[in-house]
Order: structure tokens, then C-alpha cells, then sequence
């Protein structure tokens, strides 16, 4: 491996330079000790595999079969390097965008286009993969994950009887964030809640560059990692691109907030290289030479340039990775074509946990309603 | 304008405790009585002795036992962990309660007062009334929030709002109202029992009336939360309200008695899902409904209620159902509360008026 | 459930323009052709060229020119100091947009989607909707909220929303709602111009509707801001609705005239306050209402309307005033969204139940 | 005078020790180079006359001619030290605590009970004094300050047809908020709108140590003036019952302001003396040791000993300065009791600025209502 030993100069934690080149860092290098050569191919394989199962839901998306798709292209490294530092048992409150942790969490490669097709507002059980529905309502979450990591205190408390559980070691809850969410009020009191608490929860905010057609300094004139420390959250800014350096700040991050240090909040500087959402149009608003440019520092390329530099990845290590993101790629579309519209009536479905009887009745009416249409020499429907 | 002299037709404006227990199963014990605010805090108590997710989020809850004392010493007895002083950020209270329904709890929030609901409007109505629909039920939001309701107390700006519509109009929630003690402590330990999120208001007007309480009573056996019932039978109008105004609704169903009037009271208790059943049936009964309430007229509670008392009972209604509400302004200062807020008389005005008997108004 | 085969009733399902500038004094000027979307650009744009005062704020509406457009070019002609894009944070917009107001402003404000107001409420239901009554009628509060709104989109979570009631229950506010391009540009300058705040609901699915627009129309001359307006006159049944239902209706009209029904069509436009004179007067002409929005049932605007109506034309009705609304729920994931919505099948069904056919149902 | 030269050590701005000595400080200092002894005596008096005002509408809500009072004692030298920096043409966005400031804009005294009587949701013209409503609803008037500012600078430009105007000369908006408000999204929003904007605003924050019964360490376990920087926003820690220091940095943050520097966030340390509200038993959460510790730093006495020290107070001055407050006193009395309860249908009034149908007809109802009880016997009643 080639690892040099000049550090990075503006502040960012970073161990991989836009060429692939390597630089040592004692202080996060020890969280990355047990990276052997599997686990660094492993993390290649994970971020090939979330960009083309990306490329193939924008391109369903163009064919119809989703109705919307919010493209991560650019933001692999910032997602596979804080989602593989999680535990099977930490919980994730995400944005809309998180694909590549979801596919992290050990989300099925069909449910994570379901809400997409407009067929679910949830494409997964929260329960089983530990993760909740993506949030639309831009901030929302992080008072989530934070209420989710008082709830592991508390436990701990009822379960030790003590009120600061000795060498604890808990669960944590992860926000993630974008770096236009950092405005709004809701992610703010979740830093003040979090901080007030010693919380065990991780604010991990994707720092794209842009919202939408807004800049990040339209949300902040001094960077975004500034912003928990007045809140009294230790903050860590880190290359975003650069999978091995989040995560080693991710693990020590979590790792504070499992033995009781409180929260931490990370800024992954990265660049959200598409639309928005399939639905946007970016060139109304940015200059196509600074989505070159970062297209120079592609977080897929970079790693493959060092892994390869290192002697890790080959030309048949690097077609089998395709070959893996080519079948992902086509178990999302087989599955995607295959989803079903649901039932009409499971529109009343799980409003409520317990029956609610004005809504039983408008249940019944509809029921009814629809009866009405039927067919009697048709047999009954699709689904 | 010139001020008017009032003559109101009440005899007085003693307090009723209202009937306590009606319809409600007892298990048999002993009763002690109870103002409502301490009803409230013996079902809280209760509930969480009942189960340790119980946990209470919310300011000034904890040492100072609320600004209405409802907590009062549930601190010293669970612990700061489960009686959780917050920071002052209501969405910050209501987001984080999710978060904790996520981790398996049940908290229970309190706002401190009603107007301060709307700063946690879109954790309310976004995420604690969607999160069951929008996880295929696998994520049950058991949190209940009290919010103290209603003005009559000579409160400040922002400490009499009756919010209660907006709620009934949001998908997903309960909304519950209580009116005396028995209620105050059963429905409360019902709405924190419940797997669904439930807004739960308590009258402020009446924190301090008094009645027998039976904390142990059979959540079960006792009235469903969701049920109206009838305090009092009547056959010429059928009277609906809920919460603050049940005592004033009583006290006219009283005076109008003496008058000649036989007026049927019921108290709505619960605001969502509505007890449309119990309502339509007393009215075809009467064949008359007046609904008072305190919040403003246009689509108010009231309107739903008489809308949905038309399509059930159209052949039986003699003449179309009343509201007597607040009116469509910003709750005004303390001083001019009584000309917003219906009263006896007001009632008795509108009870005259769906009788065709003119009202005060047109006398 | 077996899922059924759904037969419509409707030929096709062509988007109707609406009647355009019915009722709208025309200042005798050339008209152009525009969507919906153009339409409000272009009132927006005749806004701040009349008045300095008039800046616009929002997240994405400047180099972007918003989501929808509506804001294309006004950042160019008139600077980033009068077409604003905002931090992401909508408390922020509106509590900003307030404070213009203090300094003499008349902020118009875009909530980029309906789903995002609720994280803005307090700001508009506290703040806004009182600081007029607040300071006894010192500081006005001249700001205009635009909100796209409604589904029929296929649109993801929290894009799909029906907030009115919310907002018609809230006193010092008023709400309008547009359903063509000439209203969508007169109504918009009216709006603007008014000294109190409006909700100014843009129906989402319209956008893309085409209509001949005078953008120069007289504002005093034109229909005002609060009244409602019949588009369709007919015998049987009065059909009330706004936004983007109105199509619907119009569409339901036709197709009810084919089989002999004959349907007053109304567009309320206003929905604070409402025109109940134009209601009303409507449904003394046919006995039997059906009120349709896209809005929960239960505390919807469809409560208000046919509870009203009742009292003002109790003895004018054959029937009960019926409702055709979304049900009770979370606005349904997109593919669903045709099974919430009322459509032209459901209102014709509530018509003729409302005419005491059955319909669909019960046929 | 006395002046030391030992500079605070705590980091908070201070001119006056508790014993009333006065510290060199020049940075601050050419603040205050125009104080000459009539304007040392009339920030005394001011704060003398607002502590008498104080004490009599708390009494006057004893006596049940207010129904409630939140009292400001503790905190004049907050409120009067910023309250006279600033100019006529500034504008204030308080919250309900902020009595002396509301005299500092000159309110008619009065005017200071009207919303506490019960008869008013505000007692003064906002567009007389330049002062808003008093806020209730915590941290709401961050924003509103905020737009303020907003405007301020829209017009500037539109004025000078320049973006950035040459050598402005700005008003200024002024938010007042406590520490509990720090916690509420809208303040931290109006942080990251005030940054972004660079607008003429100045946030001051009375840090008086509690919200209801709430300490300010559950809103923050660092101290409150770090909160800014995380926004861009420069923060500056002022000893609250220091009425010249407050002088000082209220001066500096608000010439800043004007002239194009942006906003400034002011963290007064001080404490309410008294409880919450009238309504508030203090007793049920803080021990009598901490209110009798900041009772020995109490600013009144404070300046009073400087001033002594300085030979600007006497005697006769001081019965003076007494004999004023009494009589402020007894106005706020006379002007108190006279009140009349408004007119019953004004409760319509207002609500719109132009005529609202639906209003209208259910004044008229109201109206019609009312002169259903006239005994016709009986002249016109109260009012
Ligand atoms: C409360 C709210 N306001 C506005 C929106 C509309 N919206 C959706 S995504 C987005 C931009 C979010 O930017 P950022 O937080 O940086 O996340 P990114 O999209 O870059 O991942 C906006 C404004 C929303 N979803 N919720
Ligand atoms: C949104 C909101 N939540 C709660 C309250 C109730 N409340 C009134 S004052 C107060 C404490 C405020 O503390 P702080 O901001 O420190 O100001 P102080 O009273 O100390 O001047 C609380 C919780 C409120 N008025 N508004
Ligand atoms: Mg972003
Ligand atoms: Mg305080």
C-alpha cells in the first residue's frame, strides 16, 4: 500500500486523496486496524453495487415503473462508510436518500424502490432491519433517533439502577442529514435534546453541497461542522468521498456513544453528482464545471485507485464486483416490474392500531362502494 | 356600541362535579375524592406502576410538579428517567416521545398549555398520526399528550385555545376530552393503554373540581374511551358537549328545566372517532340538537356534529341543529372571555332558538 | 377484499379549463394564453411591478424559479432582494415574512408543498393570523401564503395535501383557493393587495391548464376575492366544491346531464370566509346539496358547508346535505391515491344518492 | 472614580464588581465615552423607577387589579443598559418580561399593565414606540426581529440601487429572549436566517439562569454565548447586572448592525429574583441560598455604589431618584385601577383588516344578542 504521510491541510479528515494515494493518520487509523483485505474489497463491492442499483432505478424511473427516485451518484463513499460502521442492533433514522445504508441495514433490493413506486410509504419493516421510513419532512428524524437514543438510556438506567450505567455499552441511534436540514428547527432542538440527555445518537449529515437549487452557504456562512459545538456536540468534519476516513470517524463516533460520551456530529463533505430527484432539472442552477469537478474526486473511483495502487483490486476482482452490482441491478428491476398495486381498500389499513369506528365505517362505505362496480360475469381482479 | 346590562337566567354557576362513575365499572373498592388535577396524577401514577415503558416527558413536570401540579411527586417516585424535565421545545418533547414509541416506550408528553401545541403541529400531525399507517402497522405510536384545554380561567394570551378541531380533522389520532375526576383518571389511564397516539385535553376550568375517584377500577369493564355518554335525560332537545363546558351544559339543562324545558346532556368524551351512535340516538329521540363548544364556529367540532346528525337523522330532526360556540376571532383578552365564550345563557338562548321559540335575541 | 373491475361512468377524463374570467370585469386588453402556473407568475409579476413593497419568499424560487415554475424569471427582473431564496426552514419564512410585514412589507411566501406548512404553524396560526387583532389594528398584516396543494399527482408522502379546514378554522386568516388561470392570476393580485393574510391554495393538478389570462384586469372590478361563483347552473343538485375538484364537477355535470340530472355547479373559491349566500341561494333553487373536496370527511370544509346550509335552509332541503371527501386516512401512497380521491364515479354516486337513487353502491 | 484595572476573568464582560468597583476596560470603555453624571443618574434612576414600577404591579395583581405579572426584578440593568443604547428609529421584538425596556421606548406607563389587567393583547401602538406586542409564545419575536432586519436591508438596497450599500446607516431589530428560548426552533432559525442575510439584528438573550423552574443547564450544558458562532453569528458575554457593561456591548452589537456588520448575539448573565410569574412558587425548586448569593450582586445596589464611590449619588439624589419612582409608582396605580373593561363587541374588532363576511354576520348576531337582555328600564350601563 502506498501511504504517504502528509496530512490533509483544511481541516477534513481524509486518508485517501482524489487519486487514490493514501495518507497515514494515527488518530483514525486506529479504528480501521481491522480491515483486512475482504473487508476493503467488501467495501468496494458495496459502494459498485449501490451506484448501479442507483443507475437503475433513475432509468426505471424514465421507463415509468417508479414514480420519483432521489439518485445518490456521488454520495456511495459517505453512505457505505458510515452504514458498514454500524451494529446489527443500532437503529438508523434516515432522509429519502439513504439507499446505499438502507442497502447497509440489510434491506431487500425490492423494497427499497417501494416507496418509489408509490406503492408503500415504507418499503421495509423498521423492526427487522432496524432502520425507520425514509423522512420526507426534511429534519423530522433527528428528533427521532434522538427521542429512540434517550429511550436506550433509560434503559440502561431502569437496568442498572444506577443513573450513569457503568461501562455501558449501548445501542446507538444514527440521524442521517442533509446539509440543507441543518436550518430547520426540528434538527436544532434535536442537538439541544441530544446534548441535554448525553444521548447515545450520531448526527451524520451528507453535506451535498446543494438542496434542491440552494447552495450550502445559502444555509450557513461558516461550515456546517462549526454548528454542534455551541450546542456543546463534539463535531468532525471528514471527506465525504473518502469511505475509509468516514469510516473510521463514524466507528469512533459511535463508539462515544456507546460507552456513554454522548453524541457526536459528523459532516461528510460530499456532492450530490445528480438531479435532486429524478424530477429535477440541476442544470437550471449549477455550473456544469463544478460537476466536473467533482466527478474528479468520485468517491467509487478514488477507492479503486488506492485498491488497486494496493494491490487489492484486478481486473477479475473488478468484473466479478460488476458482475454482483449487475445481478442487484437486475433482482431490483425483476422485482420492481413485479410489485402490484395494492388493494383499494388497504387505503384504511394501519391508520390505526385499534379500530376506530368512524373509520370502520367509511371502510365498509367504500367496500360497498366498490362492490357496486363489480362485474358479476367478470372474475375478480388482478391482486 | 352601548354596553348592555346583563341578566343572566342562572340561579348560580355552582360548579357540578358531574356524575363521576356513570356507566363506568367499578371493581369494588374504595373511593377517595379527587379534584381533577390529582385524578390526573393517580391515573398517572397508576400507569406507570402498571408498566415501566410508561414514561412522562414535558417542562417544569418534574421538580415543580407541572404548573397545574398534575405531576406532582411522580419525580420523587420513578425517578428523573421516567418523569423527564425537557428542554423548552415542544416539537423537540413530541419528536423525541416518537422516537421513544420507536425504542418500545409509551411516554405520555405534557404541553403546558394548549396554545403551545402549534409549534409541535407538524411532529403531531406528520409523524406521530402517520408512523402506524406509514410502517404497515409494524410501528404502533402509543403516545398519549395531555394538553390542558379551554379558557374561563382569566389566563393569559396563548392559554385558553381549544384546539381540539384540528386534531379531529388529522388521520391516525384519538382525541379525547375529559370532564370530571373519575373520567380524568380512568380515560387517561385508557388513552395511555392505547396502541394508538391520543390527544388528550384537559379542562382547566375544571382542574379543581372534586369527585369520587376509584383508581383501580377494570380499564376494561369501564366505559370505553371512545364512547359519549348521556349525563342526563331529556326529551324536547339533545344538548352535546365535551370538556369544560359539561358543567355549563348541566347547569342550563337545570335551569331550563324549571322553565319547562327537558333537555338531554351529552358529553362527547370522545372528540376522535365521534360516538355518532349515541348522539344520533338521542336526537332521534328529541328531534333537536344544539352542540356547544368553545372553540371558534367555522368548521369547528360542531359542525361536523351537525352535519353528520343531518345525514343520520334527517327525517327525525325538527328543525336544523344549532351550534353555540365561540365566536371567529383570536381568543380575546381575560377581561371580555365571557362575551366568547358560551354560557348558560348562551345555551339556554340557543336551546330556545332550535325550539322556535325565538331565544333572548329576539324576545 | 377482492380488488374490483372498476367501470366509470365518465367518457373520458379531458381536463376542462374552466370557464375562465366568468364573472371578471375585463379591462378590454389583448389576453394571452397561459397554464395555471404561467398565470400565477404573471400575477405575481404585475403584483411587484405595481408595488415595491411586494417581495417574495421562498426555497428554490429564484434561479430555480420554484418546483413549479411559478416563479420563473422573477429573480432576474426584479433582484435577490425581492425574490428570496430562503433557508430551508419554513418558521423561518413565515416568522421572517412576518416581521417584513412590520417593517411595511407585503411578503408573499411559497410553501414549496402542502406536506411542509404543518412544520410552519405556529407562525401562521399565532402569529400571523393575530398580530393584526394583537395590536389592535396597528400592524397589518398584508402576507400571502402560496401553497401548492392536493394530489392527483403521483406524488410522494407529505405532496399531497388538503389543509384548508385547518385554516378556514383559524380566525384572522383568509383562504382562497383558484381553479383557473384567470382567477389564478386576479385572485393572486387581489391577495396580494389585501391587508390581511391569505392562504392562497394553488391545486397542484391544474398547473398544466391552460386558459386566456387578462393579467391588467381591474382588481375592484373583477369578482372579489370572497365569493363564490356559479359555473354551471342547473336544477336538481347543488355541487359545491373548489381547487382542484372543480374540473371534477364540471366533468360530473356533463356526464350527469346525459342521464337527465341536472347539477349547479359551484366553485366557493373563497373558503374563509365562505360565501354561504351563494350556497345557499343555490340550494333553495334545488333542494339537495353534495359537497365534494379531497380533504378527510371528519372536521373538513364539507362539514362547515353542509351544516350551514342546514341552518339557512333547513326547510328548503328534500334531503340531507351529503359529503364526497377523502376518507380518514394518510393521503395513500401514489398508485393508491385514485382510491382516496373523489372522482367523477364518486360524485355522481353522491348525487344520486343524494337524489335518493342509491347510486353505485346500493345499485 | 474608582477604576481598577483587574480585568473579569470569567470571560463575561463586566465594568462593575458586585461591590460597585469600576474596571478599566477599554474595549468597552469607548462605548461609553459620552456618559457624562447626568447620564450616569438617569441610568440609575431608570433603573430604580422600573424596579418601583415592578413591585407596584406585582402588588397591584396581589390585589387582584392585575391577573397576572411576570416581574422583572433582578434584571434592570439588562433591560435599562440595552434599552437606552438604543435609537428612536430601532425596533424591538420583546418577550413579556421586558417591562423596562418597554419604558426605555418610551410606553406610556399605563400602558405597561394593559395586557397584564386582562383588557388588551397589547398596551401600546408597536408603531409609535417601535416596540412589538410582547411575545408569549417562546422564541416566536426571534424571527420577527429577524424579517425586521430583512426589510431594513431590502429597503437600503432599493434605496441605493446598490446590493451591498456603501456606508450604511442602518435601524436596527432587536430581539429580546431568556435562556429557555434558546431551546425553541424558531430562535435557532432566525440564527441561521440573521447569518445568511447578514441583517441589522441583535439577539439578547437574559440569561436569568431559569425558565419556570427549569435551570438553564437542562437548555445547555455550555454556556450560552457559544451557541452564534456555530451560525456565523459573533457572541459576546455580558455580566447582565452590570448596566454599563450592558451599555457597552449593546452599543457595540448594535453599531456593528448598522453599519453592515450583521448580527451580533448578546448572552446577559443575570437572575430573576423573583418567581416566574405571580402565578409561580419559586419555593418548590430553588433553594433561598442561590437567590440571597445573587441578591448580593444585584444591580441596583451595584451601581448605586459605584456611583457613590464616584460622587454622583447622594443623599438627595438618591430621595430624588426615589421620590420619582414613587410617583411612576402611583401613576401605574391611578393609571392601573381607572382602567374600564373594553366594550363586549369589540371582541370582533380587528381580527381583519378589511371586512370578513362570515365575522361581520356573527358580530351581528352577537350585537342582537346582547340587546336581548337590555332591560329597558334600566340607562345605558358601564363603559
Ligand atoms: C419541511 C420540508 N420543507 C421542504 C421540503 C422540500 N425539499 C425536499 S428535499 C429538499 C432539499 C433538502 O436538501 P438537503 O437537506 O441538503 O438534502 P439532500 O436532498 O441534498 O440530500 C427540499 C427543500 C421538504 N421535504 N420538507
Ligand atoms: C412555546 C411555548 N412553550 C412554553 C411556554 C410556557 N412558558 C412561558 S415562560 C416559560 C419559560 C421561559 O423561560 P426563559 O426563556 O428563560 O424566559 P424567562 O421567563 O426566564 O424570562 C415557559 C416554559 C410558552 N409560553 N411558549
Ligand atoms: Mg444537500
Ligand atoms: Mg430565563
Amino acid at each position: 500500500m502506498t501511504v504517504t504521510d502528509a496530512p490533509p491541510s483544511d481541516g477534513v479528515a481524509r486518508l485517501l486523496d482524489a487519486d487514490g494515494t493514501r495518507h497515514a493518520a494515527p488518530d483514525h487509523d486506529r479504528w480501521l486496524e481491522d480491515l483486512d483485505e475482504a473487508a476493503l474489497r467488501g467495501l468496494y463491492e458495496d459502494m459498485v453495487v449501490v451506484r448501479r442499483i442507483d443507475a437503475e432505478a433513475t432509468a426505471l424511473q424514465r421507463q415509468g415503473e417508479l414514480a420519483l427516485w432521489p439518485p445518490l451518484l456521488g454520495q456511495e463513499a459517505a453512505q457505505i462508510g458510515s452504514g458498514r460502521a454500524l451494529r446489527p442492533d443500532d437503529f438508523v433514522f434516515s432522509s429519502y436518500r439513504e439507499h446505499a445504508v438502507a442497502y447497509c441495514r440489510g434491506v431487500e433490493l425490492v423494497d427499497l424502490v417501494r416507496v418509489w413506486r408509490g406503492i408503500a410509504a415504507c418499503g421495509w419493516d423498521p423492526t427487522a432491519v432496524r432502520m425507520a421510513s425514509p423522512q420526507v419532512i426534511i429534519g423530522a428524524q433527528a428528533l427521532h433517533a434522538t427521542g429512540y437514543a434517550m429511550g436506550v438510556l433509560t434503559e440502561a438506567v431502569n437496568a442498572s439502577g444506577a443513573d450513569d450505567p457503568d461501562g455501558p455499552d449501548l445501542d446507538v441511534a444514527v440521524a442521517y442529514l442533509g446539509d440543507g436540514a441543518m436550518s430547520q428547527g426540528d434538527v436544532n432542538e434535536s442537538f439541544v435534546f441530544a446534548a441535554t440527555y448525553q444521548a447515545p445518537v450520531v448526527f451524520f449529515c451528507q453535506n451535498n453541497q446543494w438542496a434542491i437549487s440552494e447552495p450550502v452557504d445559502l444555509q450557513s456562512r461558516v461550515p456546517l461542522v462549526d454548528r454542534s459545538a455551541g450546542f456543546g456536540i463534539p463535531g468532525v468534519r471528514v471527506d465525504g468521498n473518502d469511505v475509509l476516513a468516514v469510516l473510521a470517524v463514524t466507528r469512533e463516533a459511535l463508539d462515544r456513544a456507546r460507552t456513554g460520551g454522548g453524541p457526536t456530529f459528523v459532516e461528510a463533505v460530499t456532492y450530490r453528482r445528480g438531479p435532486h430527484t429524478t424530477a429535477d432539472d440541476p442544470t437550471r442552477y449549477r455550473d456544469a464545471a463544478e460537476v466536473e469537478a467533482w466527478a474528479r474526486r468520485d468517491p467509487v473511483d478514488r477507492f479503486a485507485a488506492y485498491l488497486r495502487g494496493a494491490g487489492v483490486l484486478d481486473d477479475d476482482e473488478e468484473s466479478r464486483v460488476q458482475e454482483a452490482a449487475d445481478r442487484a441491478a437486475a433482482a431490483v428491476r425483476a422485482g420492481c416490474t413485479a410489485l402490484r398495486d395494492p388493494d383499494p381498500l388497504t387505503v384504511f389499513d394501519h391508520v390505526h392500531a385499534q379500530e376506530h369506528a368512524g373509520l370502520a365505517a367509511q371502510r365498509a362505505e367504500y367496500a360497498q362502494y366498490l362492490d357496486g362496480f363489480v362485474d358479476d360475469d367478470v372474475t375478480e381482479g388482478q391482486s | 356600541m352601548s354596553s348592555a346590562t346583563v341578566t343572566s337566567r342562572a340561579t348560580g354557576t355552582t360548579e357540578t362535579t358531574g356524575p363521576g362513575g356513570a356507566g363506568q365499572a367499578t371493581s369494588g373498592r374504595a373511593v377517595s375524592t379527587l379534584t381533577l388535577s390529582r385524578a390526573l396524577g393517580a391515573g398517572l401514577r397508576r400507569a406507570m406502576s402498571d408498566d415501566e415503558k410508561v414514561v412522562l416527558l414535558g417542562e417544569d413536570i418534574g421538580r415543580l410538579g407541572g404548573v397545574y401540579r398534575v405531576t406532582d411527586g411522580l419525580q420523587e417516585q420513578f425517578g428523573r428517567h421516567r418523569v423527564v424535565d425537557t428542554p423548552l421545545a415542544e416539537s423537540g418533547i413530541v419528536g423525541t416521545a416518537i422516537g421513544m414509541a420507536f425504542r418500545g416506550f409509551r411516554p405520555v408528553v405534557e404541553i403546558q398549555f394548549d396554545g403551545f401545541v402549534y409549534v409541535t403541529f407538524d411532529q403531531i400531525v406528520s409523524q406521530l398520526a402517520r408512523m402506524h399507517a406509514r410502517t404497515a402497522g409494524r410501528v404502533p405510536m402509543p403516545v398519549t399528550i395531555r394538553i390542558p384545554v379551554g379558557g374561563g380561567i382569566g389566563a393569559a394570551e396563548h392559554h385558553s385555545e381549544s384546539p381540539e378541531a384540528y386534531f379531529a380533522h388529522t388521520a391516525g389520532l384519538r382525541v379525547v376530552s375529559v370532564a370530571d375526576p373519575q373520567d380524568a383518571c380512568t380515560v387517561l389511564r385508557q388513552a395511555i393503554a392505547c396502541d394508538d397516539p391520543v390527544i388528550f385535553f384537559e379542562p382547566k376550568r375544571r382542574y379543581h373540581v372534586k369527585g369520587e375517584v376509584d383508581e383501580a377500577i377494570e380499564l376494561d369493564a369501564a366505559l370505553p374511551m371512545d364512547a359519549a355518554r348521556v349525563l342526563r335525560t331529556g326529551t324536547d332537545v339533545t344538548l352535546v358537549t365535551w370538556g369544560g363546558l359539561v358543567g355549563t351544559a348541566l347547569d342550563a339543562a337545570s335551569a331550563a328545566a324549571d322553565e319547562g324545558v327537558s333537555i338531554e346532556v351529552v358529553d362527547l368524551r370522545s372528540l376522535s372517532p365521534i360516538d355518532h351512535a349515541t348522539v344520533a340516538a338521542s336526537v332521534r329521540r328529541t328531534g333537536r340538537l344544539v352542540v356547544t363548544h368553545e372553540a371558534a364556529r367555522t368548521c369547528g367540532l360542531g359542525a361536523e356534529i351537525a352535519a353528520t346528525v343531518t345525514e343520520r337523522c334527517f327525517e327525525h330532526l325538527e328543525a336544523a341543529p344549532l351550534r353555540v360556540t365561540g365566536h371567529d376571532v383570536p381568543y380575546p383578552p381575560a377581561r371580555l372571555e365571557q362575551h366568547h365564550l358560551p354560557d348558560l345563557d348562551r345555551i339556554l338562548d340557543g336551546v330556545d332558538r332550535v325550539l322556535g321559540r325565538g331565544g333572548v335575541a329576539t324576545r
